[in-house]
This record gives C-alpha cells, structure tokens and sequence, in this order.
C-alpha cells in the first residue's frame, strides 16, 4: 500500500510517499495510523497528535474509521490552508 | 471551470473570457487572494505545496457545487502553487450571475470553502525561519456557516 | 476613491493601481455590473442619467462610510453614465484588506447601497419602446439589512 | 428658487430645470411641491403620488418635512437607481 505525505507531516517523517505491506490488522485509517507510529520515531513523532492529522482515501478527506484496502490511494496531512 | 497552476493570471483576460460567451450576465463577482508582504512583515516567500490530482478533484466538487446552490451563468477558479512572493497573486474566483446576489454570495462561498477545503499547505520563509502556516479558526468558522 | 465617468474602466489597471501602492494586501473583492442582454431580452440600450455634483457626494459618503466600518486599504468606485449596450460595463466595485472578510463585506455593503442610494436612473431603450426602471424592493431589502 | 428635476420626473414636467419665485407660504418641502403641482397640469400628474417622489436638498435626500429657503439647491426626481 502506497501512503503520500504533505506539509510538516512529510517534513517529519522525511518523505513524501512510502509503500508498506499491508497485514490483516489494517482495516482502517485508525489502524493504519496506529501502524505507521510504530515504524519509527520519526514515524510516531509526525502521527502523534491525530487532532491535527488529516486523511485522504482516494482524494476524499476521510474519517479515521474509514475502512482501506490495499488498492486505495491513501494520503496524511495537516490541515489543508488554501486560499 | 477549474484552473491548478504555477503561472500567474491575469483578471482583466478571465473576466473577458466569460463575458464574451455570455450575453445575459448583469453581475460578476471577483475575489484575489495576495501574498501579503510590506510593513513589518518578515516574509521572504510563501510556497504552495499541494496534493495534485485531489486538487482538481475538490476545486471542481466545489465548483460544481456552488452552480448547485445558486444560480449561475459562470464560475472560474484558479489557485496557484509553487513559491510566491510578497505582492504576488494566489487564487482568483470568478462568479458571474444575471442577478448580483447570486454571484456575490457564490464568490464568498467559494473562497471560504478553499480556505479550509482544497488540499494545499502554504510553507512561509521569513526572517524568523520556515513554517508552515496553520489552519485558523476564523476560517473554519467561515466555512460552516456555508454548511447545507 | 471614486470616479464617475461617460469612458469605459478596465479592471485590471484599477487593480494594479492599488496594488503596486500597498504591500499589504491580501484580499481584494470586487463587484461589476454589466447591461444584461441577449437572450429573450429586447434591450437595445441603457441611458444612465445622473445628478451631477451629488453623484460624487453620495458616492464619497459611502465610500467613507464603508472605510470607518471595516478595515480597509484601499476602496475604489467607478459608475458610468451616458448610454450603454448590452454587455457594457456600468459599475466597478473594488475593496482591498489585509484579511479577506473586510474586503468582501464592504464590497457587498457598497453595491447594495449604491442600488438605492446613488442618484443615478437608468432609461431602457428596447423594442417596447423606453422605459424608466424601477426601484426594486429586492434592493432597497438588501440595502437596509446594512443599517448601522 | 431654481429647481431641478431628473428621469421621468423631468420627462412629464418637461423641462429639466426652472425657476420659480419663493412665497411665504413655502417653508418647506412639502409647501415647494403643493406649489409645483398647481403651475400646470404637467406638474400636477408628474408630482401626484409622492410616494415615488424624492426630493434633494443641497444635494442630500430629505424628508417632505425639510424646511427650505432660496439660496438651497433643490431636485426633485424618482427612487434612485443606481449600480
């Protein structure tokens, strides 16, 4: 499964996108957060505060309990300052 | 219509674009958005990092949306990306009506919608460093009183 | 600033004029009225006639007042009068903020007021023959929604 | 006193302008436009239904109730209709 990265969340981690194997505890955006925290310190760093972490399945902004799977285009973010 | 781009616009060509394919139009709307820069501001630059691809696809959601919810002859949206600088032009929304209410309330709907609904990230570089810009909650606030 | 003028306005220079003297600005709205034309319309042409002298009174008096009650950099208004065609351009709005929404509620405030308040009435020269419009209920409502 | 008049005010009465001499009797507004309307017919059926008539005073709208002497600048005309 591919995961974008913008803004500070792609500052913190260090890139902009990364592929992880998806497992069969990865149901939701939930669980792939809780994932992602435990790759790295940089990882957890980036992810901590989910009240400012904004997820996108397919180019929708989604709640954190959005079902995935492997096939979506999925992205993490802060909020979005357009404009 | 829709425009993501790193090339700046030019008002005066947009507005000529609608209005020339347009006969019945009796009022237009317009709304810049500008790097601020001058006084005691520090800024140096103001990159637009945004998601391409959901970009489009939310400019034309919202875009789609506004014709939905108010009758209109016209929309245009252009929002740049890339690094601006002070003075330089960020965004430009176009509405255009037969009636002025229309165009007035769409534009303003628009631009408050892109606030907190497009997916760009503005990263500043001024005298005190790199930061990027928060989501504020008077923008938040703007958006939802559009809330359907 | 106002200008009441017979010539035609291009709005981009209007723009730039405030632009290349502010540093500041991050939001600039602006408003056009146009002749409605084409379609089932049967308008041949639009006679604006104006009260010289109080034009430009009333037209500073908003401008001023629009000033005092948003923070504003810079305000301009420009009416045409005289005779216009379908298409044409009769009226230009434009208001100029650091943050968005003064810029936008001004611009807004300063059309409803200047269907109401400035001493202009406009003769319809169509194939019905020619008619004085009249004031309309929908703009006098929108007009004093904005009574401080 | 001179006396302005603009849009189909003007048409009706048929002159854009004109001069009449002040009485006494016309303190006001409302006593300018009693006066007007026994000059002629013209100023009769343009002035009848002063719910659709304004009236300036030295370039400033004012109610009917408006006290007024020679030297102001008075017009007279329908709603504006600006913009």
């Amino acid at each position: 499964m591919n995961i974008r990265y913008f803004s500070w969340v792609k500052d913190k981690i260090g890139v902009d996108n990364e592929s992880i194997s998806m497992s069969k505890d990865i149901k939701t955006v939930n669980d792939l957060i809780a994932h992602l925290k435990t790759i790295s310190d940089k990882h957890n760093n980036a992810l901590s505060d989910t009240s400012i972490i904004r997820c996108a399945v397919n180019m929708e902004v989604v709640n954190f309990d959005k079902p995935i799977d492997e096939k979506d285009e999925i992205a993490i973010f802060p909020p979005m300052t357009g404009g | 219509m829709i425009k993501v781009q790193k090339n700046d616009f030019n008002i005066g060509h947009e507005i000529s674009e609608i209005t020339s394919k347009n006969q019945n139009i009796g009022g237009i709307s317009t709304f810049i958005g500008i790097v601020r820069g001058g006084n005691n501001n520090s800024l140096n630059s103001m990159t637009l990092e945004h998601y391409s691809g959901m970009t489009e696809k939310m400019l034309n959601e919202i875009d789609n949306e506004a014709k939905e919810r108010w009758d209109l002859i016209e929309t245009k949206i252009i929002h740049r990306y890339g690094e601006l600088f002070p003075g330089d032009q960020i965004v430009l929304v176009i509405t255009a009506s037969e009636h002025r209410k229309n165009a007035i309330e769409s534009c303003q709907f628009l631009i408050d919608w892109l606030k907190t609904k497009a997916p760009f990230w503005k990263l500043e570089d001024s005298t005190k460093g790199k930061n990027w810009v928060e989501e504020k909650q008077s923008d938040l606030d703007a958006a939802s009183k559009w809330k359907s």
